[in-house]
């Protein structure tokens, strides 16, 4: 697709020409930090924040969804008779502003977990009515970012517009043609020149030195490293440190773990099927009936984690299951960190000179 | 004519917390006449000494559920005053705004769902949702605004959460506020209609003279703080309470009285609007006018007719805070800085639905509460309802059992006795002393 | 081949309703007859809509539901060949689902989403001797593929059933048992851990049967179907026997809460017990740490 | 639809407030009197049923004299369901546990009129009768109470959730109470509350009870860090739970008593006690 760009003032134009035909969400301030939320003006839209408690999924797998509604009303006879009805709920064309480059890595990952095997309906269904707007990361968030470490710092396909702040101007860059479509319907964009797209590649090739890695191996190490790790003593330690709060799991872009809970209405004959974000940190996760729990420990489970993040999702879905956001470091009270974990496994791993 | 009359109303219903009617007149003799409580005793005065100053709030509001935003209100101005904290007009606002919303709770739930059932016939609030569908409707749609309010401000109305020492924890936004302003207007077509129904109660017309006492502001007929107010006169500081609450034997038993000037007092709706009605707003006083409520009024089952009057008063005076904040902006704030000293004490006020409240603390250098007092408005009225009682009971004689029964649980329904409020009784008389 | 073969997943498309689609929504189905077993254990004839096949392999389990209440994962007992408007389902009254499920009068309309997971590959083990060894109530799903078995006995060599329960109260089928027993072309046997004054038959766990057979180790399959705990001594028996972990079949239960893939409740190490099984081979299972 | 179950609601030693919820909840879900028969509802109303199927216990027992009307109760009642962390847990009133009762007596009534209020160590109901189902928090939450009842008349247990507050915290997407510096139980308590307090800013006070998995270690550690003392952490533990701290035992995470210390002198409040002659 093709290159554009726009001042940096007709920003609001654009968000102001959405808003008539879009659900608009974007970061905005809150009384702590930033968070996703719905803009009713333009002003309320923060391009340059760090990041978010939760992270943009929450769009295309909310908190809480319901999947179908089902009914039991007795017909003539008094008989009472099931039925059920699916529900896209909600799904009203959305735009996103300003997702980082690892939340569009989280994306990318949705895209495959939802869509590979049984393709999930209701993921597609808003995933399909909701435009994703990148921003270029010129600046780590803070200090508990490591995308540089997992490679996402720059922006993977998912995007439909992605956004560089060039100075007084906004490059953006059409992923999609339905992208390029609503930039062009809605904001006056001129097609980027030779030396404009010359000062983007200067704007991305000065951002690298900003951003400092953390890791003590490579990203594609980690799955060796955590096989090899699989029986280490660290498990044991960060276990007993474990809130089991499950707070790493619920705000990590690639946790897509749910829950299905069944709800009655006051009548109790109607109600809804919904799912819920579960995790697998806390103690009911893997437990079934009669008692056995298949992660009964805390070590287990923190291991587990880590194992997805590190190796499992890779294996399943091709991709590691860390952006390197940071969101389960600044999430976790007890300083349970990715990088932290991995660089004290690789330590406990390394073999004695003559083993 | 009765010349026997033994009434025994164990556990009135329908009154917050456990109280018991014993009447027993022989020959024509009241030989006895008194509510007990068999409330069991809480102890919160002793459970808080110990605790960190920013608990008891938390702590205290768990003596009443519905007067829970009183009592912790009450707590928080006692520890503010023993720690030196000034409070922002935002948090005098939003307390303000958190009060009246306990306030309309706590009436429409007492005149609509515990007093009314009496005047209309029918034995409790679910019959009369279907004999009168739509009076049971309409209190649920106000209670549910008051519930809303409580809400928005505090996050909940049993157990207030957002009201901390000097200030709040969470704030309204703008369209929070805005939405409960436009249902503050809609519901004022419930408010008339409440006021007309309760026109149409035949009150009963029951007086005894009696001194009234609330807490007295210059300017306004508000809740919190000011100074104490009598219908006899005087006017005492909130920090002297104790020569008002002065608890003292009483001539007919052996337990302790609240007593100001007279043998007993009466707090709540009534002693307010004998004490302060000239801040009403303008349609309040008009629903007391409608009422034939006049200052100073001395008829007891008229306290629930004056609680109408104040619904009517704190939905405008709702209206009224909401424009100041939405006029002034509502800006996060943290909370006012506290002065931590040896042995400072502070006591706290204010006028909850049932009456005037006091919380009375001392706290340590560490901020650990070394001494705790409250005092409560059913506490207060207790002395008064007994005296009333004596005094009715004459007048019934003629009158069925059931009917007797019926006229005193009203009367001890009018005081609206929050007995759960079981911080120490001043009052309380034992079957057999 | 590796270790997982992903042809084997029978990848089922999920039914249509009312024209929509939704993994998760489910075919409304109905409870056509229900059975007394055990104290535990009933037996659900289902009827789906306009009584359509259910087309699972044995080994598939289908997600039961009763909206209101919940879903849970229930392994298929009917045989594909005995599969026609109905099919059965063997439930234990285990919990909050399941004792509700209990409750059920035919007529009830309940959901059934499904086949799910992984069967049993029959074709592969067309040929074979079969050692097959349930433990409990291992013997409903084992029940589809002693059946399809049963049904096409020439196509099979030997079929050997160890079959083992805590109690005689516990033992589940026992009209059909007999009539097995009565048979000269199976091999029977059946083991409670402890016995009472009315058992006469052999008394000791499931393993303790493996000692009185004798099979030829190049051309047995084996299949245990059981607790997890079980796995574990069977495993040794057998691979005792002279089998290979590529020999020895077995079904693991998770907790699920889709059936497809999504809900991460069944991952045994990177694998979804729910797609990628719940039949595996043991050879399979030896890679999982999380597995036995 | 079979008959309605027969309900009634009983109070002992509480503030109402979960009874003043189940009000509040007919507010919007009036329906719920469609599903059940209320025999009894002191709060509500004047006619009394003896015949009902579901008990609701709300409060503590703090009496002796108070374990009789509960074995009647539970004789009665094919389910007894404590309602609220008072019958739960034993709740704030447990908080007078640590100390004699003739010290709390004493304190709160005076030498005279210590005799006259009867009192024991606070508890839960379950301490004096077989309880089938809880619903916690103080108050309840009036949709988890509306759930909970839902599924007993399914004919389900009620189970509680089994995980921390801090998952519904952080799916409504709260700033995390604890990493601001402000004192949070979200960690070990029990969620069902959707997180209310942190979502009003304030810290969770452990109203619902523990979890399964509770680590206090790690909780106090945390408390620490916001420059907490530790008394102030064990009062903290101890606001709501009580009772429950004082029968773990020595496995109790609190660095001070929370038993009443044999011989301890009364005190008297050097407040106003009612024995005082009229000060007038
Ligand atoms: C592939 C498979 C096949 C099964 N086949 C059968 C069968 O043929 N007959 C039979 O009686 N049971 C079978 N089960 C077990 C059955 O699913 C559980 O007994 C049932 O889920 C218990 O649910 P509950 O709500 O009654 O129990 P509860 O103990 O109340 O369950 C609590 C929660 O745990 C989940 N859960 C508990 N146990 C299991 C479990 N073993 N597997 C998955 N989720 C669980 C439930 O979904 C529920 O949400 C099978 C399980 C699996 C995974
Ligand atoms: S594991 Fe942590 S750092 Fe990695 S993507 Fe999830 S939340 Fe971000
Ligand atoms: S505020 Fe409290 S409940 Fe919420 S995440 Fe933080 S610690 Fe957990
Ligand atoms: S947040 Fe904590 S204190 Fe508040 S209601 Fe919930 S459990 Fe109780």
């Amino acid at each position: 697709m093709s290159l554009y760009m726009f001042p940096k003032e007709k920003l609001a134009a654009f968000v102001e020409a959405l808003l008539p035909n879009y659900r608009v969400v974007g970061p905005v301030q809150t009384e702590y930090g930033y968070a996703f939320d719905d803009i009713a003006s333009p002003e309320q839209l923060q391009l340059d924040y760090t990041t978010t408690v939760l992270p943009p999924k929450k769009y295309f797998l909310p908190q809480r969804e319901v999947l179908f509604n089902f009914s039991n009303e007795a017909d003539d006879q008094g008989q009472p008779h099931l039925d059920v009805r699916p529900v896209y709920a909600d799904v009203e064309p959305t735009v996103i502003f300003g997702v980082h480059t690892c939340d569009m890595n989280g994306i990318m990952l949705y895209d495959k977990v939802f869509a590979e095997g049984y393709k999930d309906e209701h993921y597609a269904a808003r995933r399909e009515q909701t435009y994703v707007i990148g921003i270029e990361c010129l600046r780590p968030c803070d200090s508990a970012a490591f995308c540089k470490d997992m490679g996402t710092l720059t922006a993977p396909p998912v995007y439909d517009l992605h956004m560089t702040d060039v100075g007084d101007y906004y490059m953006v860059d059409a992923g999609t043609g339905r992208g390029e479509q609503l930039l062009l319907d809605h904001v006056p964009a001129t097609m980027a020149r030779k030396e404009d797209i010359q000062q983007l590649g200067h704007v991305l090739s000065a951002k690298w030195p900003n951003f400092r890695m953390r890791l003590k191996m490579s990203k594609d190490q980690t799955p060796s490293l955590l096989t090899l790790g699989y029986r280490a003593k660290l498990w044991e330690e960060l276990g007993e440190k474990c809130l089991a709060c499950g707070s790493c799991t619920n705000v990590c872009p690639t946790c897509f773990c749910f829950d299905v809970q069944d709800e009655l209405d006051i009548t109790m004959e109607n109600g809804a099927r919904a799912r819920i974000w579960d995790s697998c940190q806390l103690r009911e996760f893997a437990l079934v009936a009669g008692g056995h729990n298949f992660r009964e420990t805390k070590a287990s489970r923190v291991r587990h984690r880590v194992m997805r993040k590190g190796k499992y999702i890779k294996q399943v879905h091709g991709l590691l299951g860390c952006t390197g956001c940071g969101r389960c470091e600044r999430a976790c009270l007890v300083d349970i960190t990715i990088p932290g974990t991995l660089n004290a496994l690789s330590d406990e791993m390394q073999l004695e000179p003559g083993d | 004519m009765t010349e026997n009359i033994r009434v025994n109303v164990h556990h009135v219903t329908r009154v917050e917390g456990h109280g018991n009617i014993v009447v027993d007149v022989r020959d024509g003799t009241i030989e006895k006449c008194e509510l007990q409580i068999v409330e069991t005793p809480r102890f919160f005065e002793a459970m808080l000494r110990g605790r960190p100053y920013n608990q008891a709030s938390h702590i205290t509001s768990r003596i009443c559920g519905i007067c829970a935003i009183g009592h912790a209100t009450a707590s928080l101005r006692a520890t503010e005053t023993a720690l030196g904290v000034e409070l922002s007009e935002q948090t005098r606002l939003l307390r303000k705004l958190a009060f009246h919303g306990e306030m309309l709770d706590s009436h429409i739930l007492h005149t609509y769902m515990l007093v009314a059932p009496d005047f209309l016939n029918v034995g409790s609030v679910l019959p009369l949702a279907v004999s009168h569908p739509e009076v049971v409707q309409r209190a649920l749609r106000m209670k549910k605004f008051s519930g809303d309010l409580c809400q928005v401000i505090v996050g909940r109305h049993t157990h207030p959460i957002a009201m901390t020492v000097g200030g709040f924890t969470h704030f309204p936004s703008r369209q929070e506020l805005e939405s409960l302003r436009e249902q503050a207007e809609a519901l004022l077509a419930d408010v008339d209609a409440t006021v007309e129904l309760f026109g149409t109660l035949p009150w009963p017309t029951f007086e005894r003279e009696t001194e009234f006492v609330a807490l007295v502001q210059d300017d306004e007929y508000g809740f919190i703080d000011g100074v104490i107010g009598s219908t006899d006169g005087p006017r005492v500081p909130i920090s002297d309470y104790r020569t008002v609450t002065n608890e003292r034997l009483s001539a007919h038993s052996t337990a302790k009285h609240a007593a100001f000037n007279r043998d007993s007092y009466m707090v709540g709706a009534l002693a307010r609007f004998n004490l302060k009605h000239e801040h009403l707003h303008p349609r309040a006083a008009a629903a007391a006018d409608h009422f034939g409520l006049e200052p100073v009024c001395h008829k007891p089952y008229m306290n629930s007719a004056a609680q109408v009057v104040e619904i009517v008063h704190c939905v405008d005076d709702v209206i009224m805070l909401i424009d100041t904040l939405l006029e002034r902006g509502v800006e996060p704030e943290a909370p006012a800085p506290v002065t931590l000293k040896p042995g400072a004490r502070g006591v706290g006020s204010c006028d909850v639905p049932r009456g005037i409240l006091f919380h009375e603390y001392q706290i340590d250098e560490n901020g650990l509460i070394e001494e705790a007092n409250c005092i409560i408005p059913t506490g207060q009225n207790l002395g008064n309802v007994d005296l009333d009682l004596r005094a009715l009971v004459p007048t019934l004689l003629t009158e069925t059992e059931d009917q007797i029964t019926l006229k005193l649980e009203m009367l001890v329904r009018a005081y609206d006795p929050c007995i759960s409020c079981s911080t120490h009784f001043l009052n309380v008389e034992f079957v057999g002393k | 081949m590796s270790v997982l073969d992903h042809s084997l997943t029978t990848t089922t498309t999920p039914r249509a309703y009312n024209g929509h689609t939704s993994i998760y929504l489910p075919a409304i189905a109905t409870i056509e007859d229900v059975q007394d077993e055990t104290r535990l254990e009933k037996i659900f004839t289902v009827r789906l809509p306009d009584g359509q096949n259910l087309g699972h392999v044995p080994g598939q389990f289908v997600m039961f539901s009763i909206p209101g209440v919940g879903e849970a994962p229930i392994s298929i007992m009917s045989s594909p060949s005995r599969t026609g408007e109905t099919f059965k389902l063997c439930i234990r009254n285990a919990g909050d689902l399941t004792s509700i499920i209990h409750t059920l009068k035919p007529g009830a309309e309940i959901g059934i989403r499904g086949p799910f997971g992984r069967g049993f590959p029959v074709d592969v083990f067309k040929g074979k001797d079969m050692l097959i060894a349930p433990g409990g109530l291992g013997l409903a799903p084992a029940r589809s593929l002693i059946d399809e078995i049963i049904d096409n006995r020439d196509d099979f060599g030997r079929l050997i059933i160890l079959y083992g329960c805590r109690n005689p109260q516990e033992i589940l089928f026992r009209d059909t048992i007999q009539e097995w027993e009565k048979r000269d072309d199976i091999e029977l046997m059946v083991t409670v851990d402890r016995g009472d004054e009315n058992w006469t038959g052999h008394v000791g766990v499931i393993t303790t049967l493996f000692e009185h057979v004798d099979i030829n180790p190049y051309n047995t399959i084996a299949v245990t179907v059981g607790p997890p705990i079980m796995y574990r001594f069977v495993t040794v028996e057998l691979l005792g026997k002279g089998l290979t972990p590529e020999q020895i079949w077995m079904s693991f239960e998770r907790r699920m809460k889709c059936g497809v893939g999504k809900c991460g409740h069944c991952q045994v190490n990177h694998r979804y017990s729910c797609q990628d099984g719940p039949s595996w081979t043991y050879a399979e299972a030896l890679a999982f740490e999380e597995a036995l | 639809m079979p008959a309605k179950p027969k309900v009634a609601f009983f109070d002992f030693t509480s503030c109402e407030g979960c009874q003043l919820t189940i009000v509040d909840l007919l507010q919007t879900h009036l329906g719920l009197v469609n599903l059940v028969e209320i025999v009894q509802f002191r709060e509500a109303m004047t006619e009394k049923g003896e015949d009902y199927a579901i008990a609701f216990i709300e409060g503590s027992c703090t009496r002796k004299s108070d374990e009789d009307r509960l074995r009647k109760i539970r004789e009665q009642a094919a389910v007894v369901v404590a309602l609220g962390a008072c019958a739960h847990l034993g709740g704030v009133n447990a908080m007078k546990n640590r100390w004699a009762i003739e010290n709390v007596q004493t304190y709160v009534y005076g030498e005279d009129g210590k005799a006259m209020y009867e009192s024991y160590e606070a508890r839960p109901i379950s301490a004096v009768i077989q309880v089938d189902a809880a619903i916690p928090g103080c108050p309840i939450d009036r949709f988890e109470f509306l759930h909970l009842v839902q599924k007993m008349l399914q004919g389900r247990a009620p189970k509680l959730p089994d995980y921390p507050l801090c998952v519904e915290c952080k799916l409504k997407e709260n700033a995390c109470l604890n990493k601001l510096g402000k004192p949070c139980l979200g960690p070990i308590t029990r969620a069902g509350c959707n997180a209310i307090c942190p979502t009003y800013g304030d810290g969770c006070e452990g109203c619902r009870g523990w979890i399964p998995e509770a680590n206090f270690d790690e909780m106090r550690e945390i408390l620490r860090g916001h420059g907490l003392s530790d008394a102030d952490i064990d009062a903290r533990f101890t606001m709501f739970n009580h009772y429950q701290m004082q029968h773990m035992g020595d496995d109790a995470p609190v660095t001070t008593t929370v038993s009443p210390v044999k011989d301890e002198p009364l005190p008297t409040s050097t407040f106003a006690a009612p024995q005082e002659e009229p000060v007038r």
